[in-house]
């Protein structure tokens, strides 16, 4: 079953320019993982299972998203998991204690999450210090400001909130999503756009590809790293704004660790850390393999905790493995 | 530009240099390795800011604070090293920076179709979709090029950018050039070939250690004039070195039907020891991808190697080294140099690779083998702990051959090895090599400098669309014009 | 049958499937919660469906979601944090599912989203320990100096055993928190922070650590400067494990506050009741008790954990 | 070592800072027949990180990083502490703890340098299952021991000196012996500036991408050791969580770049010793457990802006009397003139 859906895959793939076999090759065994896992579990193959995966995952695939500009530059940003708690938490705060309206909330929150991103960036740019110390700063940082805050969790109860929060979009035949998972499709389109048909975008890879090179090129390097620090700033600021529409609730202990899910779903896309090379749907595919390998954990239910990691570990072997083994097979 | 002055730490590399360029003009930066040029041309467009001096571009005071702003001044530049993205397509590499867009968005067919058409003016026709970095070292730079003359600009600087081309792409350079000079575009142009200064250029200016010697009218100024004027002494009379068609009776590297789909047709090749052997070709013939499988950089997919009579498995470029085959390929940037290493390191670091990491290098053998070769290549700053980023083009070319030549290999494969070296140390490393070659030494050689292979070699292989179409001896009817020929007609002449 | 059993439709017919989400395995305490749960389920023939969220509350959403696709009989877990959990359980009071809660409550205001919360009392835990201190020195008229070793910063626990003693102890000033730092619930941070309190702070009389371990490894650091815990220096700590009971019986801590992981058998029969639809109690504290330490030289022996 | 001049400098200030507070925080006095004080903790707690991150150097040297060091030390830490307890046979214990240790350590290798798998993601698996690993060796359980010689590795002393100490100056030693005595570092810095420069220059690099990754895995397999071993008993939730990130900092702030190429032990263990400096300064200082990462976050800038030459320029430039910005510009008045 797996191994027909990836030869047609590869009999396609000839005609692919071997920039996008990477991708395909995660696409063709995220399928396959879906199918066995129907095979396996009741219950499991129905568009329901899909969309949870999207329900469930769409903060990360925001944050996600801002992440890949970042790596894409040759760059990472450590701050995202730190700056989503940061942004649950001032939300939260801002509408429980002094009340203020959703709509005057968000976009602060927003704003100083791209503020946050800017700094970050500026600072990476101006003083040539490596990204990855100055957004462990700024993990710290944001952490500490969410425990300044208070260290209680938060809950959310302003009516607005929790009613889009709560909003169920009907699709056909049962299905459902929430509006969090057309936000975050929005930002992978409006990423994507940018990627592909900006200047930005174009930079953002050339960035990556070599930055002296760039710069030599005449090409706004500075401004396109402080860009896209900003857009992660701000990418992650969105995520936390749908992370508390899913938790209703801010926390400084939300999302721990989740700058590491974030960089594990851009690299498993297929997104080179080096910077210059991959794809947003990638990205998504990356995000979307993490929430499946999460569905197929909770279907099989009668894992302990160690062996729930073991199994991650294994089924994150496995699905690399193969998706090494077929893009260097097609690329020979 | 006057006056301009630079220091890098530890090494003054400008001082008070003074550099008229006028419109309508193509003006030769001339000087030995290291003399400064390419730091110049960084500071006029704002790489590095000058620690002196000024900068008027039309009579106003400038001062760029980057290549960007001089771009939007109307400076545009090919510098020395290829300094594209490879991970780009052809296209985007091309017009990267001012895309052509619809509303709003970059219209990729049509860059794509611009882009064929510019380098078709070229005379090249390649697929612009491509990633550039599945193409060779020479259409990069034709690349480069394509990219600074499509730019609508009043200066253009070209930094050595046809070191690694052959005559039929600097002949389409140059004329694009004198249509560009016409077009009353100033142009400053850098190169260690001295009849292609001679063929296009108007008037020189000359450095020498970071200072100004001079500028002269290109007609008033003779070859050995200019010559002693950048070195600083007369030139011994370039030996006539001629290599000459001999027979050797010793086979040391035997290709039978070598090949790699995609990359060479088959081939067979026999080069004796004590025999230089030279590859002629256009760009992208091959010429590299021969190189590559004898030293098995890249796996052949079929055929056999056979080593001094026995047969030899050529997988990988250590198991070439075993067999004492040594490999100094075009790219330094790419596959030669590790930038953040010495110079000492970067020499002994095939000799380190032979003896593995629990023998090092003793302390006195380096320092030996290493000044010989500072010494003998005139490597500068002569200095063995200097960082290899931090020299000049050429003379990081010299450190990447100093590392092969240290070890002393029975077969030495040259790709491009005088690619951006001065007419000095060119003539020293030809000679070096007839001297290796007098010892029993077998070398592969490769130039796109027809002239220099044919002054070197006993035997000539022509190659033409990555198939080896003939393989001459190197005899008096042999000249850059016959060769030229054979490589047009495919050797069925 | 890797199919799962999760066809249950909901009715008291036969088996039932409990679908589980533990906070993850943070601690030997939490394990052995996780085997209490584990184990009595299967003495009660209940089908258990467990997954571990890695102390991430979304990923005990995204759990209990998936238990809700499933449609299991019964949905339990204990909350990483009490806010936070209307949405998901309004899904599952829409697909008539029961919830219980374990260990920790939630904040919401709805109280029909779940059946009933068994567990302990943080807060409580913390007053027990800031009683029996009061009771200790009630004769004394010298500051009391004490250094408190904290749980994970913000974590439940560690919020609320703070404030329960604090507001026991707060109503006489003679006690004074002189230093108060996270020991991330563990033995290594709890050594490494009494180390450099025992340096910065020399006159300390009293440490209260928010578990057993930190306090355990609190213990090596005074014995490494000289001093004798127990006596220089009166520990106090909270949960019993069975490390922990030994140090006190062996005179090394001085008054533990049990806080009990074996919540399976409870569980069970309230799951039974819920499922029966039978009416249960809102609340249903654990049974739970203090140990000093001859309590503990006769208590030790049974410990199971 | 004008390099390492400023995260020097740093460390000073940590402990000037420490003295304002803890006017007794230089002396180290005797106690029962060892060195104690403030500055001794700082080395002995201090080690288990010093030794992950020279292996995370080397790691990081070649080009790439390894997150799942973290998990080696639980795994490590737990293994031993197991067998321990089953037998009391502590060398034995150790050695096989060591022994997995480096397997591990070349499974991370293989998947990089064989299979050609990007090193974060080839870490990543086992850091996830290694810490499952650990857990399942513990049974998700703290193991305590009670072996006197076991607490040695940890928390004894050797000639009054924390023994702990000793195998850090040892391990630093021996790897200061094989990269700079010894060929090594010249090849791993090879390998990491230029990995294609490398292979054509006849460097086996996969071999030496292996060795580095097993050799990291052996580092935190000690330290997992001497982590236990400090507390008598294994903690395979807890041992050693975001341990990888604290040595990555350590190296990073010692100098070393992140895309590989040269790297530097010294200004490893320097921004080992800083991290660790912070860590105590925060306990003893009394900085509140809420406010302790903004605390960590403005000392990390603070290391990061005052090691950058972009920033001391800017920052003297403008402190300087009244000289314009670009140098250009101000010679102009000079050349004109
Ligand atoms: N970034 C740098 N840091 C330190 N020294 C440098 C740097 N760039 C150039 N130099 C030094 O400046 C001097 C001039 O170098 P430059 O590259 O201008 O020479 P060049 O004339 O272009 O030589 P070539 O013909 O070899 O390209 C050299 O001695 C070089 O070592
Ligand atoms: N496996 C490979 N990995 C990296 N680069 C390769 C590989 N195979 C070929 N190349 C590059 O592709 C280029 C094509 O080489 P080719 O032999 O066609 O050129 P050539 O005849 O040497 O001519 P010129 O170098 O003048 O273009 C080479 O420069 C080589 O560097
Ligand atoms: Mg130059
Ligand atoms: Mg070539």
């Amino acid at each position: 079953m797996t191994t027909a859906i990836l030869d047609r895959l590869g009999a396609r793939g000839r005609s692919v320019p071997a920039k996008y076999v990477p991708v395909l090759v995660t696409a063709g065994l995220f399928v396959a993982m879906f199918v066995a896992g129907g095979i396996r579990y009741e219950g499991f193959a129905t568009g329901q299972v899909i969309l949870n995966v999207f329900i469930d995952n769409a903060f990360l695939l925001v944050v996600a998203v801002g992440m890949t500009f970042v790596i894409l530059t040759g760059g990472i940003d450590l701050s995202v998991g730190s700056v989503v708690a940061l942004s649950t938490m001032i939300s939260a705060s801002l509408m429980a204690g002094p009340g203020w309206p959703p709509y005057l909330v968000v976009p602060l929150v927003l704003l100083i999450g791209s503020a946050l991103g800017l700094v970050m960036g500026y600072i990476v740019h101006a003083f040539d210090i490596q990204p990855f110390i100055v957004t462990l700063a700024g993990m710290f940082l944001a952490r500490g400001l969410c425990y300044t805050i208070g260290t209680d969790s938060i809950p959310i109860e302003d009516p607005t909130f929790t009613a889009f929060a709560q909003t169920r979009i009907d699709l056909f035949a049962d299905l459902w999503i929430s509006p969090s998972v057309v936000i975050a499709v929005v930002v992978v389109l409006v990423a994507a756009y940018v990627l592909h048909y900006t200047r930005l975008g174009r930079t953002v890879y050339a960035t990556g590809g070599s930055e002296q090179s760039a710069l030599l090129m005449g090409l706004p390097v500075g401004r396109t790293k402080v860009a896209v620090y900003t857009i992660s700033g701000f990418c992650s600021a969105l995520g936390g704004v749908l992370l508390s529409f899913y938790m209703l609730s801010g926390y400084g202990l939300h999302a721990v660790g989740m700058e590491l899910d974030a960089i594990a779903a851009v690299v498993i896309g297929g997104t080179l850390l080096t910077g210059g090379s991959g794809f947003l749907l990638g990205t998504v595919l990356g995000v979307l393999v993490l929430g499946l390998i999460q569905t197929v954990l909770s279907f099989e239910g009668t894992l302990s905790s160690w062996w729930t990691k073991i199994f991650i570990g294994l089924l994150l072997f496995v699905f690399i493995l193969l998706q090494r083994l077929f893009s260097a097979r097609r690329r020979t | 530009m006057s006056g301009i002055g630079k220091q890098f730490p530890g090494v003054r590399a400008l001082d008070g240099v003074d550099l008229r360029l006028l419109p309508g003009e193509v003006h030769a930066l001339m000087g030995e390795n290291g003399a400064g040029k390419s730091t110049l041309i960084k500071v006029l467009t704002g790489v590095h800011p000058a620690d002196s001096g000024t900068i008027e571009l039309a009579g106003r005071t400038v001062s760029f604070a980057g290549p960007l702003e001089a771009q939007q001044a109307g400076i545009s530049t090919v510098y020395q090293e290829v300094n594209l993205c490879a991970n780009l397509s052809v296209a985007e590499n091309i017009f990267i920076g001012r895309e052509p867009r619809r509303r709003g968005r970059i219209d990729w067919k049509r860059m794509r179709a611009r882009a064929a058409e510019l380098l078709r003016r070229l005379e090249l026709d390649i697929d612009v979709s491509a990633p550039l970095s599945s193409y060779s070292l020479a259409l990069q730079q034709m690349v480069a090029i394509a990219r600074a003359i499509d730019v609508e600009a009043r200066v253009l600087i070209l930094d050595e950018p046809t070191s690694s081309l052959d005559a039929g792409e600097v002949r389409q350079l140059f004329h694009v050039m004198r249509r560009l000079k016409e077009e009353g575009i100033a142009i400053l142009f850098v190169s260690h070939f001295l009849d292609q200064i001679y063929e296009i250029s108007d008037r020189m200016t000359i450095l020498r250690n970071g200072r100004l010697v001079g500028e002269y009218l290109t007609r008033e100024l003779s070859q050995v004039a200019l010559v002693s004027k950048m070195i600083g002494q007369e030139l011994a009379e370039l030996e006539r070195l001629h290599g000459e068609a001999r027979t050797f009776d010793r086979p040391l590297v035997e290709a039978r039907e070598l090949g790699r789909t995609g990359a060479v047709e088959p081939f067979s090749l026999t080069i004796h020891e004590g025999e230089v052997v030279g590859l002629a070709g256009l760009l992208g013939s091959g010429r590299t991808e021969i190189a590559r499988l004898l030293f098995g950089a890249d796996h052949a997919t079929g055929g056999e190697v056979a080593v001094g009579g026995a047969p030899a498995a050529l997988r990988t470029p250590r198991a070439a080294m075993a067999h004492r085959i040594a490999f100094c390929s075009e790219n330094r940037k790419r596959d030669g140099l590790i930038p953040d290493l010495t110079v000492r390191e970067n020499i002994v670091l095939a000799l380190q690779a032979t003896r593995g990491w629990t023998r090092p290098v003793p302390r006195d053998q380096q320092d030996e083998l290493v000044g010989r070769y500072i010494k003998a290549l005139k490597i500068s700053p002569p200095n063995p702990d200097h960082l290899v980023r931090n020299l000049s083009g050429g003379n990081q070319q010299k450190v990447l051959l100093a590392r092969w030549l240290i070890l002393e290999p029975r077969l030495l494969i040259l790709d491009e090895p005088t690619r951006g070296i001065d007419v000095g140390a060119k003539a020293e490393i030809q000679r070096l090599v007839t001297e290796l070659s007098d010892g029993g030494m077998a070398v592969l050689f490769i130039s796109a400098e027809l002239e220099e292979v044919l002054r070197l070699s006993h035997r000539v292989g022509v190659l033409r669309d990555r198939r080896l179409v003939a393989d001459l001896p190197n005899d008096d009817t042999l000249t850059t014009d016959t060769l030229m020929e054979t490589i047009a007609s495919g050797g069925r002449a | 049958g890797g199919s799962g059993g999760g066809s249950g439709s909901g009715g008291g017919d036969g088996s039932i499937t409990m679908g589980f989400a533990q906070v993850g395995a943070e601690s030997g305490w939490r394990t052995a919660n996780t085997k209490s749960v584990q184990e009595s389920a299967k003495a009660a023939g209940i089908t258990l469906k467990f997954s571990d969220a890695q102390q991430k509350q979304e990923n005990q959403i995204k759990a209990i979601r998936s238990y809700i696709q499933q449609k299991v009989d019964v949905i339990a877990f204990s909350p990483v944090v009490e806010s936070g959990w209307d949405t998901v359980l309004k899904e599952a009071k829409n697909a008539k599912i029961p919830v219980i809660l374990t260990d920790r409550a939630v904040d919401s205001k709805d109280t029909s989203l779940y059946k009933t919360f068994l567990g302990s009392d943080f807060v409580e835990e913390g007053r027990k320990a800031g009683k029996w201190l009061v009771e200790q020195y009630k004769d004394a008229k010298d500051p009391v100096n004490i250094v408190e070793l904290q749980g994970t910063t913000g974590s439940a626990p560690a919020n609320d055993r703070k404030a329960g003693f604090q507001e026991i102890i707060g109503a006489d000033p003679k006690f004074k928190i002189i230093a108060s730092q996270t020991g991330d619930f563990t033995r290594a941070k709890g050594k490494e922070v009494m180390e450099a309190f025992l340096k910065a702070n020399p006159d300390i009389d009293v440490l209260y650590a928010h578990n057993d371990d930190m306090g355990l490894g609190a213990i090596e650091a005074i014995e490494g400067a000289g001093k004798v815990p127990g006596k220089d220096i009166k520990i106090i700590t909270v949960d019993a494990v069975h490390d922990g009971m030994q140090a006190l019986a062996d005179g090394k801590i001085n008054y533990i506050v049990e806080c009990s992981p074996l919540l399976g058998p409870q569980l069970m029969d309230l799951a039974k009741k819920v499922v029966k639809n039978e009416s249960v109690p809102a609340r249903v504290v654990t049974e739970e008790t203090t140990f000093t330490q001859e309590q503990a030289k006769t208590a030790l022996p049974s410990r199971k954990y | 070592m004008k390099r390492l001049l400023w995260p020097l400098l740093v460390l000073a200030a940590l402990l000037a800072v420490n003295l304002f507070f803890t006017p007794s925080f230089f002396s180290v006095e005797m106690k029962e027949g060892h060195l104690y004080g403030s500055l001794i903790d700082i080395l002995r707690f201090g080690a288990p990180l010093i030794l992950v991150s020279l292996g995370m150097t080397l790691v990081i040297a070649t080009g790439g990083i390894d997150l799942s060091v973290g998990s080696v030390v639980a795994i490590s830490g737990a293994l031993a502490c197991l067998r321990i307890s089953e037998d009391g046979g502590v060398f034995s214990a150790v050695v096989l703890a060591l022994g997995l240790c480096v397997l591990l350590g070349l499974w991370n290798g293989f998947l990089v340098a064989g299979v050609g798998i990007q090193p974060i993601i080839a870490t990543l698996i086992l850091m996830v299952a290694g810490r499952g690993l650990a857990q399942l060796i513990a049974d998700g359980q703290i193991i305590t021991v009670n072996s006197p010689s076991y607490k040695v590795i940890g928390g004894g002393y050797l000639l009054t000196v924390p023994f702990g100490i000793l195998l850090v100056l040892v391990v630093l030693g021996v790897t200061a012996f094989l990269t700079r005595r010894l060929a090594l570092g010249v090849l791993i810095e090879s390998v990491g500036g230029n990995a294609e420069a490398s292979r054509l220059a006849g460097i086996r690099s996969r071999g030496i991408v292996i060795t580095v990754y097993a050799f990291a895995a052996l580092c935190a397999g000690v330290a997992g050791l001497m982590i236990s071993s400090n507390v008598s008993s294994a903690d395979g939730n807890n041992a050693g969580l975001w341990i990888e990130l604290d040595a990555i900092l350590a190296v990073v702030i010692g100098g070393t770049s992140l895309a590989g190429g040269r790297f530097s032990l010294g200004g490893t263990v320097l921004g080992a010793l800083i991290i660790q400096t912070l860590t105590t300064t925060i306990y003893s200082v009394g900085v509140p457990p809420e406010t302790t990462l903004l605390v960590k976050a403005l000392v990390v800038a603070a290391v990061c802006l005052v090691q950058s030459p972009k920033f001391r320029d800017k920052v003297f430039r403008r402190a300087g009397p009244r000289s314009s910005p670009r140098p250009a510009a101000e010679e102009k008045v000079r050349v004109t003139a």
